[in-house]
């Protein structure tokens, strides 16, 4: 019976291969957690104290997180209006034949690695913004959110033409037959119906840039602090990534320092995976709302 | 009158927007082809780097990237295909597609720098594998095993149920169909996916940095356990710094090469997706 | 068909991967900042021997205390002492210091700023400085400008030994810091894109956009950042620059570190303004 | 300044000049991409009447019928000769403000498209862009225009409910009284019962047939009884062109055309 036997064979293959895949993700969380466990123990609530001075025992990761969250405030509110209106361009304003040639241009534009972003960051942003600002170094948080903004537009620009493309063309023409004037058409009709979607795809851009490194960490300065005042972004940061980035490879393994920012990367982790999920459901209620 | 001002603002914010984004592209690309160009020749990409990589070459760079991602693929694409085809044909609860959708979603949207502090714990110092591309490829490969899951997924259930159920009738059991109905299929759609998912892995710091590659000395491996060089992280020690000419120079170099890399292996997929598709067509 | 494509070439590559020579090859890990150094005369060690494979890293000081502590890596470069949890970790491990030349910790500034007059500052200034006392090059006799005070990441050996000499203390805080940075490139970069930035830097660092400065030491000597000076020890900030092994070494590790003592390693160690250790 | 100017001169001319055609396209000719959809067309819509366009399915009956309030313009690859006269004017004029001229003549479509929102913002959606409404001025235009289509009664109690839970009979009804909100002088309708069910498709036919004392009807199907119910005036189009053009009876009962004849009485079309 080497038939029966090939097919059990084959169907233990899928389910083994089907078992890691899943497994990873587990795997990745089981880590993580059990090595954040020692900081979580020693440090408790210390741990969202501003100060990290490792050899004093001191690890606040406050700074961190203020960067982290400040570097993504910055790219989504600048990408988001920007990406969103060249959605609308492309899609609806932009003769068809270009469409197809511009968002390959702009998939092109996703491909570049995020080092080469910190390559051009550091070689030229950091510059720019330190001479347009007066300030005695470039490497701000700014800096790195113009960068992120930059990253994840390709993004929020695709997903969200491909959301408005993908309103029948029977709600453009009732709404021009009543006599709407094109924005009017776009702001009371396409993007309401487009929204869940819209609202994926800036979560998914928020989601990269929380978690993006490279670039950021070559641009932001590197310094654990918290500005004052606090919404003074053209001095240095850090964020979780940038930290993680410089910081683990010194610490000893298995102390509470490393642990430490073992925390700081379960934290991140657990932020970016609830956006991504979220995202994800948005993005999936596209073919329940019409049809 | 005002409807119609908005009107005119509004396209003219449009305008201003897509020229925004398309000026950035600009950019990018000359900055990066103008100085990239200049930088390379023959020796540069056939020559080992010297002096912190101010000058020679990007030769072993290039090897170890490659290398590297093709291990990567090597690695994930039977997992993906094994994943996909149980998803799609043994996979019948829908609360379990969920779940796994979620896996596979989530695992594609984890930061890539996880990846690392990952391999870093488990890898390096658990089974004290050391620094080494091997770690390297294993990481890239769980990088990349969304896009592929997803991609063998879709062209694999995409194929008619009437497919499946002539070649049942036919008296194949369930592993035949597979192999001769669905896989051949499913392939096709594994390749596109391992080609998009090695364009962004080729490309990646984060997760290698920590522990795979070397930096300097590092040429072909000997074995599983040893460093190599990768394009990625000697750009990131070149970056640092930016203000020598010689160095940024070198950069903007490899940064080209890279590129060149990513756009080749998107372009495959690219060309792929069109063969394939064609095919199905008919 | 696929399939037996994709089995001939995983075959072909186990092949190819097999049939690579076994080199002998010894591993160096660690910090940046004793990098430089190390991969100049590893690049002249390699091509005296060409058949020994010599891969040097720069993992950081962290990873390089594990991985020698393991026995993954032959010898370790690292910018800091040991700590005493890295001690305890690896109680089988017998860490064994090697001191290869000294390095003087040089306050490095802006072209801009050493031209405009900065050419010296006391051990009491520059503890001002990094402690947020003093905020204006004009307060030192520069330009009226606020001073960049660029830290190094706490972690850096470099750190601990100039906040040893300016402030008392190796793990001291610098809350007059407005940049944190690690690798000495970076601070190199640093301070040459800024025309108000003050750095402390190897002096292998040194270029004509990035100057050191003399210090003043608290008898009131000015001591230059000379080659001289570092090597005779003048200089009032300095650091041994050590390599670490588990155990005594042997074999190649041992060739290597005697390569580096040797004449010709340590005329490398002299070419990059260490001061050698061999007399 | 200049949109009010035009606005004026095409009331004024359509006023002396036109007094039973609301609207007629001369020499109308429309491609697609280099290929000739619409072939040389010379219509007349009379006023307060059901015009009714018939033909084979390709014939380019909803491109004509779309040509008349220009929202063929958002399709691509489209290109006109030729000239259409809105009481006299020409729509096609470079000062024409399409919004002011789609809000003269409103356009009903194959699927009713209702937008995500309540009934009652889909009755105001045009309107509301058009004028300022005060909260009453709201109710009173939902109320008239729900009234106008027969949906008041089924629907007065919930006007805040989501359109989308109407039925597709309803749910064409209340895409009526959206375009009815605007106050159009004519209304275009594309093949609007061609998706519903017959019970819903009646309620549609008498309520275009009270339409007409207020209203100039241009309606196009490829349902021939439909056309014998509810029309006043026919008009034959066959592969871009039309074959025939004249009251409902005269077709029907003596056709000039063999064509006209064999499609009317076989539905075959031959042209």
């Amino acid at each position: 019976m080497p038939a029966l036997i090939t097919d059990k064979v084959g169907k233990n293959y899928v389910l083994f291969s089907t078992l890691i895949s899943a497994g990873v993700i587990f795997m990745i969380l089981l880590m993580l957690l059990i090595y954040s466990w020692e900081a979580i123990t020693q440090n408790g609530w210390q741990l969202f104290t501003t100060v990290w001075n490792p050899p004093a025992g001191q690890f606040g990761i406050a700074s961190m997180l203020y960067g982290t969250v400040a570097v993504t405030v910055i790219a989504v509110a600048l990408a988001v209006p920007i990406g969103l209106m060249s959605a609308i361009m492309i899609s609806e304003i932009l003769p068809g034949r270009y469409r197809v040639m511009v968002k390959s241009l702009l998939e092109l534009l996703a491909g570049i690695p995020s080092i080469i972003y910190g390559l051009i960051g550091v070689a030229f942003f950091s510059l720019w913004i330190g001479n347009i600002f007066e300030l005695d170094t470039g490497r701000t948080i700014l800096t790195g959110g113009i960068l992120l903004a930059i990253m994840i537009l390709p993004i929020i620009i695709t997903l969200s033409e491909d959301a408005i493309h993908n309103v029948p063309d029977i709600y453009r023409e009732a709404a021009f037959g009543l006599g709407l004037y094109r924005h009017e058409v776009i702001f009371s009709t396409l993007l309401p119906i487009a929204r869940a979607d819209i609202a994926g795809a800036v979560l998914l851009g928020l989601g990269r840039a929380m978690g993006e490194t490279m670039a950021v960490m070559l641009v932001i300065g590197s310094i654990d602090r918290i500005p004052s005042p606090v919404f003074n972004t053209l001095v240095p940061g850090q964020t979780i990534t940038s930290k993680l980035g410089r910081e683990i490879t010194e610490s000893a393994f298995g102390s509470v320092h490393f642990s430490s920012m073992i925390f700081m990367g379960l934290m991140l982790l657990i932020i970016v995976l609830g956006i991504t999920l979220i995202a994800q459901r948005f993005i999936k209620l596209r073919s329940r709302l019409y049809e | 009158m005002s409807r119609i001002l908005k009107n005119r603002l509004f396209s003219g914010i449009s305008w201003i927007s897509l020229g925004i984004c398309c000026l950035i592209l600009v950019f990018l690309i000359a900055v990066i082809a103008w100085n990239g160009i200049k930088a390379i020749n023959f020796d540069f990409l056939m020559s080992e780097s010297r002096h912190f990589g101010a000058s020679g070459g990007i030769y072993y760079q290039i090897v170890g990237s490659l290398l590297m991602v093709l291990v990567a693929a090597l690695i994930s694409l039977p997992l993906a295909l094994g994943t996909a085809v149980y998803k799609s044909e043994y996979l019948k609860n829908s609360k379990l597609q969920m779940l796994s959708d979620s896996l596979i979603y989530g695992l594609n949207g984890i930061p890539s720098i996880v990846f690392g502090l990952f391999g870093l714990i488990f890898f390096v110092n658990i089974l004290n594998t050391g620094i080494s591309w091997f770690v390297g490829s294993v990481i890239l490969a769980f990088m990349i095993l969304p896009t592929i899951v997803l991609a063998s997924y879709q062209s694999i259930n995409s194929i008619p149920d009437h497919y499946r159920e002539s070649a049942l009738a036919l008296g194949m059991d369930k592993w035949r169909v597979i192999t001769t109905v669905l896989l051949p299929q499913g392939i096709s759609g594994a390749v596109t996916g391992l080609l998009i998912g090695l364009a962004r892995a080729v490309g990646e710091t984060a997760p290698i940095m920590f522990i795979a590659t070397a930096y300097s000395g590092a040429r072909y491996p000997d074995s599983l356990l040893e460093p190599v060089a990768a394009l990625p992280t000697h750009i990131l020690a070149l970056a640092q710094q930016a203000t020598d000419p010689d160095a940024l120079q070198a950069a903007w170099g490899a940064s080209f090469v890279l590129i060149c890399l990513v756009t080749l292996f998107s372009i495959s997929a690219l060309f792929i997706r069109k063969r394939t598709q064609i095919l199905s067509e008919r | 068909m696929s399939y037996k494509w994709l089995a001939a070439l995983s075959c072909l590559f186990l092949l190819v991967l097999y049939a690579c020579t076994n080199k002998e090859s010894i591993h160096i890990d660690g910090s940046t900042t004793v990098l430089p150094i190390i991969a100049e005369v590893a690049e002249e060690f390699r091509s005296q021997y060409p058949d020994i494979r010599l891969i040097v890293n720069a993992g950081g000081s962290g990873v390089a205390v594990h991985q020698v502590g393991a026995g993954r890596v032959h010898i370790g470069m690292i910018s800091r002492d040991l700590t005493e949890f890295e001690k305890a970790s690896y109680p089988q491990a017998d860490f064994v210091t090697h001191i290869i030349g000294r390095d003087a910790v040089i306050p490095a500034v802006s072209k801009y700023v050493y031209d405009a007059g900065v050419r010296q500052l006391s051990i009491d200034q520059l503890r001002a400085i990094y402690t947020g006392e003093i905020t204006n090059w004009a307060e030192v006799g520069g330009p009226d400008r606020h001073i960049l005070v660029i830290d190094k990441e706490r972690s850096r050996g470099t750190r601990h030994v100039f906040m040893e000499v300016i402030t008392g203390h190796p793990e001291a805080e610098a809350p007059g810091a407005d940049l944190v940075l690690g690798a000495n490139n970076e601070l190199q970069t640093a301070i040459m894109q800024s025309n108000s930035a003050i750095g402390v830097l190897s002096w292998a660092w040194l270029n004509e956009n990035v100057r050191g400065l003399a210090v003043i030491t608290d008898d009131g000597e000015i001591i230059e950042p000379t080659k001289e000076n570092i090597r005779n020890g003048q200089f009032p900030i300095i650091r041994n620059i050590e390599l670490i092994t588990n155990g005594q070494p042997s074999g190649i590790a041992s060739d290597f570190i005697d390569f580096v003592l040797s004449e010709q390693g340590q005329k490398k160690v002299e070419d990059f303004g260490y001061a050698r250790v061999d007399n | 300044m200049s949109e009010k100017h035009s606005t004026l001169k095409l009331i004024q001319n359509g006023l002396s000049k036109h007094p039973e055609s609301v609207l007629k396209a001369i020499n109308l000719s429309v491609w697609i991409n280099d290929s000739l959809i619409l072939n040389d067309i010379n219509l007349y819509v009379k006023r307060n009447r059901i015009n009714c366009i018939i033909g084979p399915s390709g014939a380019g009956k909803s491109t004509l019928i779309r040509s008349f309030n220009r929202i063929n313009d958002e399709t691509d690859g489209l290109r006109a000769k030729g000239s259409i006269r809105f009481n006299g004017s020409d729509i096609y004029d470079k000062d024409v403000d399409t919004s002011w001229l789609r809000s003269r003549i409103g356009m009903v479509f194959q699927k009713p498209a209702v937008f995500p929102v309540s009934i009652k913002a889909n009755v105001l959606m045009g309107i509301r862009h058009h004028r300022k409404l005060t909260r009453l001025e709201e109710l009173q235009v939902s109320e008239k225009n729900l009234k106008a289509v027969s949906l008041w009664a089924e629907v007065s109690h919930r006007l805040d409910d989501k359109a989308s839970s109407l039925s597709a009979g309803q749910q064409q009804r209340l895409c009526i009284a959206r375009t009815l909100a605007v106050e159009p002088r004519v209304i275009l309708l594309d093949e609007p019962t061609s998706a519903l069910d017959p019970v819903s498709s009646k309620s549609i036919e008498d309520l275009l047939i009270r339409m007409k004392q207020n209203y100039t009807i241009l309606f196009v199907t490829h349902n021939i009884p439909q056309a014998r119910r509810i029309a006043d005036e026919l008009i034959f189009m066959c592969d871009g062109k039309i074959i025939e053009a004249g009251p409902k009876k005269q077709l029907f009962n003596h056709p000039r055309k063999e064509a006209t004849k064999k499609y009317l009485g076989e539905d075959i079309c031959d042209c």
